[in-house]
């Protein structure tokens, strides 16, 4: 169920359900943390993605180790699919606690698949339920006369349109261990294939599908995926007895899908490796730290040569020590990064200030997640914009770029060293929660597609012996590099501001030098940067109708554009992408022909809006925030967006959804 | 230990750097600088091999007035900064100098932990019992009661004994200098670079513009030798488990001595523990041939080295 | 000499010299720090003081602590006299460093008072000259046919029309021995005041207003007084014996100067006192340590009751540990303060987010200094606006007020922590260093005018015993505030996402509701607060010529209002004061008759530009700033609002001056 | 020196709260937090004179659980803030609790200056090993070699010995306990929390998420009673100095055991050292009667009572 609520209070919503459909189905699976929820929709996704789909996934869980709800959400689609679906068509859960998260969220028809073992649930008893859903589901039921308990929830889904699969796991799952002749309890764990398996079929998805992407996705040892497969098929097997096929069934595929299925963490480590990447020191921190613990999984890279090379990675005492660390191997020609999210970040801007003053190539990898302070540090937000531009004492030169999905994320991390190198300063590579725990088919990586830029290198032989004028003033700002360790190019480094040779300066005049010389370096980078670099358009370009938007919202703005589409509503969406140096010159000649002017954010203040008025002196006549920690949707962003088209909006809309 | 100077190609003159000095006269970080020229000479390193980084305060302007790579970092951060360039390239002789309020009050995260890495790093503290750069505040060394000159009232806080600190952190060398004897200094300095694990130096530092409680006479009277006393520092692989143990205790009871009589030598050189660069190369071969500094990127024509077409298959789709 | 130079270059400059004057003198004295500069220009201030006079002194040093050149301006005016001179009238001097700094900037006709003792001083041999000025200067003097000496610089000097003075120090410090029957060496220091002795006497000030000051300056053992007296004496003998009155003399008085000779650290530390500071902690930084070293001599503080009190001031390991302690203190109830500069603002930034977070009213006293990074440790800069603002990962409520002068930092330290307690949240007090080591005379604070708020507090007894909603949701936002250690006050707080109860939440809603709650907020700040708190309005209100600034730039604002007014030029300015929330609807008032519109900033980009125009839609028709990291004067300033004035400008206008 | 439970007017239940505790199940954190309510009960203190700051980690949500004040404050910065409110109103008890991570890596320059003031505070480290709440990377007291569960690679950075680094840091209360041993931890918590300066209390902690290494089995074949092998810890004011060095030395040596066997109880209590609080006082007579908590700041009317006439008259122009 897909709300806007612009005056929701007190956790009651008043408006009506609001459902399009694309062609695409919508899966949903919730559980308790550390019972395999993320595995199996990864095996579900995989089987998608084998039947001929391109899929898009998402997941919500909570800041915890075990116990807490969580829920992933698979969107399938023969076509592009670029988005998660805030009212799925299928939720497939064993208790409930999900019920309660997410009866609400389906689409009518829905279908619900679930246990038909466990007893009867109080739903006062359900003590990691937030007191307010608690306390609205209990009306909701009490209202229809229905008991608060999981099978009035089940009934008030019924009545709803939603049709229920009550499943009988135990029978199943004891008849897996009669046919591997073991103790039931050494099988339990099979219960989330069988509902993988119970599902897909009753989904259309093929049992090779099925199989083929049991072995990706829980390789083990023989007798693990022996009794995975059996499950599987006692599972299929169970469905096909049971149940007519749905009248939701999985699109027809268009052809294979080929290319990769990964998230943005694991796209954004396969874009630093593409680029070299030498060093990473990090400290652990959600979401971030999942792309350091795949590095250093995968530290060992092959060289097209036959050689062998591979970062090092390093976690340190913390995020002081990861950024200057970053720094100092920077310094010795390294490729070197770093990767944090919102707290530390904030402790990394002394030493993100410290490479702009020493103008080091050093790329930072910013993770944004719910804030402020520890926020909530597993949901996601557009929170850090303005820090990550404006944050650390001072002025001193940094570009800040924000990839839009998964595969961007590969070629944007990769770049982000080339502009380090190449302008000699710290890049901020701008992603969020939503991106790295959404997992996409994208078209396979093309290493072909990257050109290496290391940036102008200081070569001994033009100065006498001694020092080096690490920062010699020139036209562009930028100095010939000198690394530390380079026969014949010592030099000094400072933050104090300094002299052409790295000497403290006072000198009035030394100083004005300096600041300029760094600020050129923007100017020079904004002027050689190509437009597509800096922001996308998407849509029809001559529309007036104009949506702008940053990061992780571009699948939801692609897809919001195609429902538009649909509609017949004419509609262009601008992605920036190079957020600093701000694209100034290159949005310019979009605004003049815009009207209405539509920003859309994940966050409460709306930071790119008053970015956007800062550098072009005209704000948006929409600003679209989402700040409830969970990504904005295409369908309700759509839903948005033709309440303005129709002149039925107000400048601020709120996006809220109460049930997820 | 510390080899003869004679057979060095370069002189402590090759060391000094042009940049003007700006530090007091009569201050000890004149002896340490001289400490460390003499030192450098002596190893036969050239300028270009050696980095220093430097904290933020008074000491922290070290790198400058030295010819050789010279990094003036943050305060409380020069470890970070230089571990990171010594992981990254290794064959880069790195040297650490900081202050005591820089390496002991907003620096000690790092002080600890790098004590965990047993990297062929060295660390000289400038210990002055001030804040000499902000105007003469108590550093982490100066004592509960203590009152120097620019201070409005006593020392209400207790004091870190670096000593202590870095024993129990986990360096692998340790020993105290002081900036007056340089001619000990710079062996001592020598002999902690030389130490193939992270190293840990403490000078007593005086400054005579705040620190009026410990100037040359104070420590006139103090200071004594580890060495001439016949103290032996080294717990190497032939020391058994019961003399090691000794040693340790030695040097606890050593780092203590303050008030009466103060040691200046090594207290403690641990040729037992793993080095970090080797478990590094243990868990990553190539790092031996190609640390991050000698990997090569891409070729002549920016396409990148790095084959990742295994890596894609593992995350293919079918 | 001031210049302002857009196409400055290598160090040259090619403009010519203007000079503007009103009725004051302005006198500086240079020399190596450690030589007691700042004391005798203070001890200058204080006779002109006594003599019936407003001053306004200003210190510029170098990061050092023995050696380096530093100097010190000193105005005084028997009018309103509100910011220093780029050109001063006389410079007084024991060496040749402190002419070459200088002599090009003096006033024509001006006034050198140096040493008759000093032998010839090659130039080149200034080790601590920054080889751009040695090179200039050297230039100067090649170019003029003269010797690259001290003696050769007084040439030029004279040549360009400024008497000089050099006085035979020696033999007056001999006599001053043998008066005393004491060695040379034992009375050396006494040169200092016998400088300010003969140019004091020079310039009419009575030896009445010298011993009087003389007395608070130095104030020492008897026979170190009666030392100084007698060196005075013998100065003051000597310079009558010796000279003619000037033509320039000090202004006659319009009657006594009262009130209080401060800088704006001592003033802030006085308002904290006055607002009731209970706790500061921090970690030494230059600027910001000089106040919380003054609070430390100053921590009893007699309270009308007779009792005593007074802050506990803390030095503490750093700044992470600084504003967390302040954090923890301010909790149980204790007015609390930190206070720092730049690098210790960035690491500050997470607990910022904190306090935000937890609703937490602290004080934070941020003192800019020119940065990026370490960047100029003893400069000024206003870099730090943007970090204020935006400074810290994700959206939470904060206040940011500047002072613009000595006399508001009273009032303003002391309102901040109402601001802090009403709207219980992390109060920013931006200064900067200009203002640290303005030192000016102002009317003695009114106690009176205080009226202190604490805010909402809860009391026990609403509630049953147990836990308080800490974060009840309520209309403006603030909800009562339970003390930690209150009896009946149990409570819990978290940088987390969280509950009215300050529990855990992750769930949409309540999410919603806590930032939406928290911004409220600002809002109820920025309807409640009154506009002259917000800013204020100088010189023809119904002007449109409307320059906008902030911060320490009000002294040269005002005093270029004056100028422009006395040259028939109708203008008026707008002192920003409350930073955030932005005073949009203050200011839009104001916007609507300006034109044209200009910004004046101590900074590189125009922070406080981008802010207006982020909140206003409209930026500024000219820029006009200075980032060597010295102030901005009255003088310069007025000289470019002429030229704005004569439609002669650039959108961007730079304040260069090669010589301070 | 634990006094008996029975005078309290409180029992372990009153200091349980409501909320959700989402620890996992058999995480030696349930031990801590019975043990803490425990102790509390048995200080007879009631839970609004209690404050409780946690860090951030799974044992950082502490406070919840806890019925008192209950802070939870940031990554590594427990102590200040901890510091702040106690320095603020010192009638307050106040306890941080804290992971391993969190106090020996990112906040191990607090952990270090906090030991110089000698304050009445009460750290409780959860030593589990790992970062617990960040999915099981290693923590600062993970030896070198080892390799847990989540980790995709052995530990090459060498460990932190915590009850080394509080020897050395200054803490004048050690003290180390085992989460799975509650009835012992009670006590030694309600020691440290009654001892009058600053104390240290390790706590061995298992995960069994993510610290397979050292579970149940494990300890239970190391863990021995300190105080059953009448070691005694106390240094006072009838202690001469070389019986309190022979303490010191005996401390640390029984900091180095580990691999065979893991002493648990009291190591040290000096109590021969300057309270903070009154060293405080000493220089600022009014904080004993008028701490920073309790400064009236204004009359009922909002003016002011500091009186700051005397401060003016020395600023005065005249
Ligand atoms: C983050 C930060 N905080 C504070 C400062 C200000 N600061 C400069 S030097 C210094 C301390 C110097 O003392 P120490 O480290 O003992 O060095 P010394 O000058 O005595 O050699 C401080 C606090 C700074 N530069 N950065
Ligand atoms: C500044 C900052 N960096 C990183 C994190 C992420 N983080 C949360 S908990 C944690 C570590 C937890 O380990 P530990 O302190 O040992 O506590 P445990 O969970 O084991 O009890 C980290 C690194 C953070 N919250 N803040
Ligand atoms: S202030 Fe002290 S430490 Fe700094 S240069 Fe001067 S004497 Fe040396
Ligand atoms: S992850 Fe480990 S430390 Fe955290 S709650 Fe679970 S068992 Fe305890
Ligand atoms: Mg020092
Ligand atoms: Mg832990």
């Amino acid at each position: 169920m897909h709300v806007i609520l612009k005056n929701y209070q007190n956790g009651r919503h008043s408006q009506p359900i609001v459902k399009t459909r694309t062609e695409h189905i919508a899966w949903r699976i919730g559980g308790p943390q550390g019972s395999g929820i993320d595995r199996i929709a990864t095996l579900f996704a995989r089987a998608c993605a084998l039947s001929g789909q391109q899929v898009s996934c998402r997941r919500e869980y909570h800041s915890n180790i075990i116990g807490r709800h969580s829920y992933c959400d698979v969107s399938a689609s023969p076509g592009p699919i670029t988005c998660h679906s805030e009212s799925p068509d299928m939720l497939v859960t064993f208790e409930s606690e999900s019920l309660c998260r997410h009866l609400n969220a389906l689409t009518t028809p829905g279908y619900v698949i679930c246990s038909a073992d466990d007893g009867e649930v109080d739903l006062a008893s359900l003590s990691y339920l937030d007191a307010r859903l608690q306390h609205d589901i209990i009306e909701q039921l009490t209202t229809l006369g229905l008991p608060a308990t999981s099978s009035g929830l089940l009934e008030m889904a019924r009545q709803h349109g939603v049709h229920t699969f009550a499943i009988p796991y135990k029978a199943l799952l004891s008849r897996l261990a009669d046919e591997l002749g073991v103790a039931r309890q050494r099988v339990a764990a099979a219960i989330n294939i069988m509902a993988v398996a119970i599902s897909s079929s009753m989904l259309g998805i093929s049992r090779g599908s099925l199989e083929r992407a049991l072995e990706k996705v829980f390789p083990g040892q023989q007798d693990v995926l022996e009794m995975n497969r059996r499950a599987l098929a006692i599972a299929c097997q169970y469905a096909q007895d049971s149940f007519e096929p749905l009248e939701l069934q999985l699109p027809e595929p268009r052809g294979d899908t080929a290319g990769l299925l990964l998230n943005a963490s694991q796209s954004v480590a396969l874009g630093k490796l593409a680029a070299g990447l030498g060093f990473q020191s990090y400290y652990p921190i959600s979401p971030a730290s999942d792309e350091s613990v795949f590095l250093e999984a995968h530290n060992r890279v092959p060289l097209t040569n036959g050689e062998e090379s591979g970062p090092l990675l390093l976690q340190v005492e913390d995020e002081l020590a990861a950024v200057t660390m970053a720094c100092g191997a920077a310094l010795t020609g390294t490729r070197s990064a770093t990767a944090t999210s919102g707290p530390g970040f904030s402790l990394m801007t002394e030493g993100l200030g410290w490479a702009g003053m020493n103008e080091v190539p050093l790329v930072i990898t910013l993770y944004q997640r719910g804030g402020p302070s520890t926020g909530m540090a597993t949901r996601t937000e557009q929170g850090d914009l303005q820090s990550a531009i404006h944050g650390g004492h001072g002025e001193f030169p940094r570009m800040v770029l924000a990839s839009g999905d998964v595969e961007e994320c590969f070629y944007d991390a990769a770049q982000a060293f080339d502009y380090a190198e190449r302008y000699q300063l710290p890049v901020i590579h701008l992603l969020d929660k939503a991106l790295t725990s959404t997992l996409q088919t994208v078209p396979t990586f093309e290493m072909s597609r990257l050109q290496i830029d290391r940036g102008e290198l200081y070569r001994p032989g033009h100065e006498p012996a001694s020092a080096v004028p690490r920062f010699a003033l020139t036209d562009s700002g930028i100095s010939p590099r000198p690394l530390l360790g380079q026969a014949g190019g010592q030099h000094w480094l400072t933050g104090v501001e300094h002299s052409e040779y790295g000497q403290v300066s006072e000198d009035p005049v030394m100083r004005e030098q300096m600041m300029e010389k760094r600020a050129r370096k923007l100017l020079q980078a904004a002027q050689e940067i190509p437009t597509d670099e800096k922001l996308r358009l998407y849509g029809d370009i001559d529309a007036a109708f104009t949506i702008i938007s940053w990061g992780s919202n571009k699948g939801a703005l692609l897809d919001a554009l195609k429902r538009l589409a649909h509609e017949g509503i004419s509609a262009r969406a601008v992605q920036l992408r190079l957020l600093w140096p701000f694209p100034g010159e290159e949005l310019e000649a979009i605004l003049a022909t815009a009207g209405p002017l539509v920003m859309v954010e994940c966050n409460y203040s709306g930071q790119m809006n008053a970015l956007v008025k800062a550098q072009m002196g005209r704000g948006c006549d929409h600003l679209v925030v989402k700040y409830n920690g969970r990504p904005i949707s295409g369908e309700a962003l759509y839903q948005v967006l033709q309440q303005i088209h129709e002149g039925k909006a107000e400048a601020r809309m709120v996006l809220r959804n109460p049930y997820e | 230990m510390a080899t003869e100077q004679s057979h060095s190609a370069f002189t402590a003159k090759d060391f000094q750097s042009q940049q003007i000095n700006d530090w007091c006269a009569g201050c000890g970080d004149h002896g340490i600088l001289r400490g460390l020229e003499r030192a450098l000479a002596a190893l036969g390193r050239s300028p270009d091999e050696v980095a220093v980084f430097g904290g933020i305060g008074c000491s922290g302007k070290t790198p400058y007035y030295l010819n050789s790579y010279g990094v003036h970092t943050l305060h409380g951060r020069l470890l970070p900064f230089a571990t990171g360039a010594k992981l990254a390239n290794p064959d880069l002789t790195v040297i650490a100098v900081g202050g005591d309020g820089d390496g002991l009050s907003i620096g000690a995260g790092h002080f600890v932990n790098v004590g965990r890495r047993n990297l062929d790093l060295t660390y000289i503290l400038f210990n002055n019992g001030v804040y000499g750069l902000t105007k003469g505040q108590a550093s982490p060394t100066l004592r509960q009661g203590e009152q120097t000159r620019s201070m409005p009232q006593s020392n209400i806080q207790g004091h870190i004994n670096p000593i202590m600190l870095a024993l129990s952190a986990g360096f692998t060398w340790v020993g105290r200098g002081y900036a007056y004897d340089v001619k000990s200094l710079s062996q001592l300095i020598q002999q902690a670079i030389e130490h193939p694990g992270i190293a840990y130096l403490d000078v007593l530092q005086p400054c005579p513009v705040y620190n009026d409680l410990h100037d040359k006479a104070w420590y006139g009277e103090r200071i004594y030798s580890l060495r001439a006393e016949g103290h032996d520092p080294v717990i190497s692989d032939s020391s058994d488990e019961q003399g090691s143990q000794e040693k340790r205790v030695q040097c606890l009871l050593k780092a203590q001595e303050w008030d009466e009589q103060i040691p200046v030598g090594v207290f403690l050189q641990d040729l037992t523990q793993p080095l970090f660069l080797e478990q590094i190369t243990r868990r990553q071969p190539s790092y031996a041939r190609m640390p991050p500094a000698r990997i090569a990127v891409a070729d002549a024509a920016g396409r990148p080295l790095s084959d990742l077409s295994q890596l894609f298959t593992e995350l293919e789709v079918s």
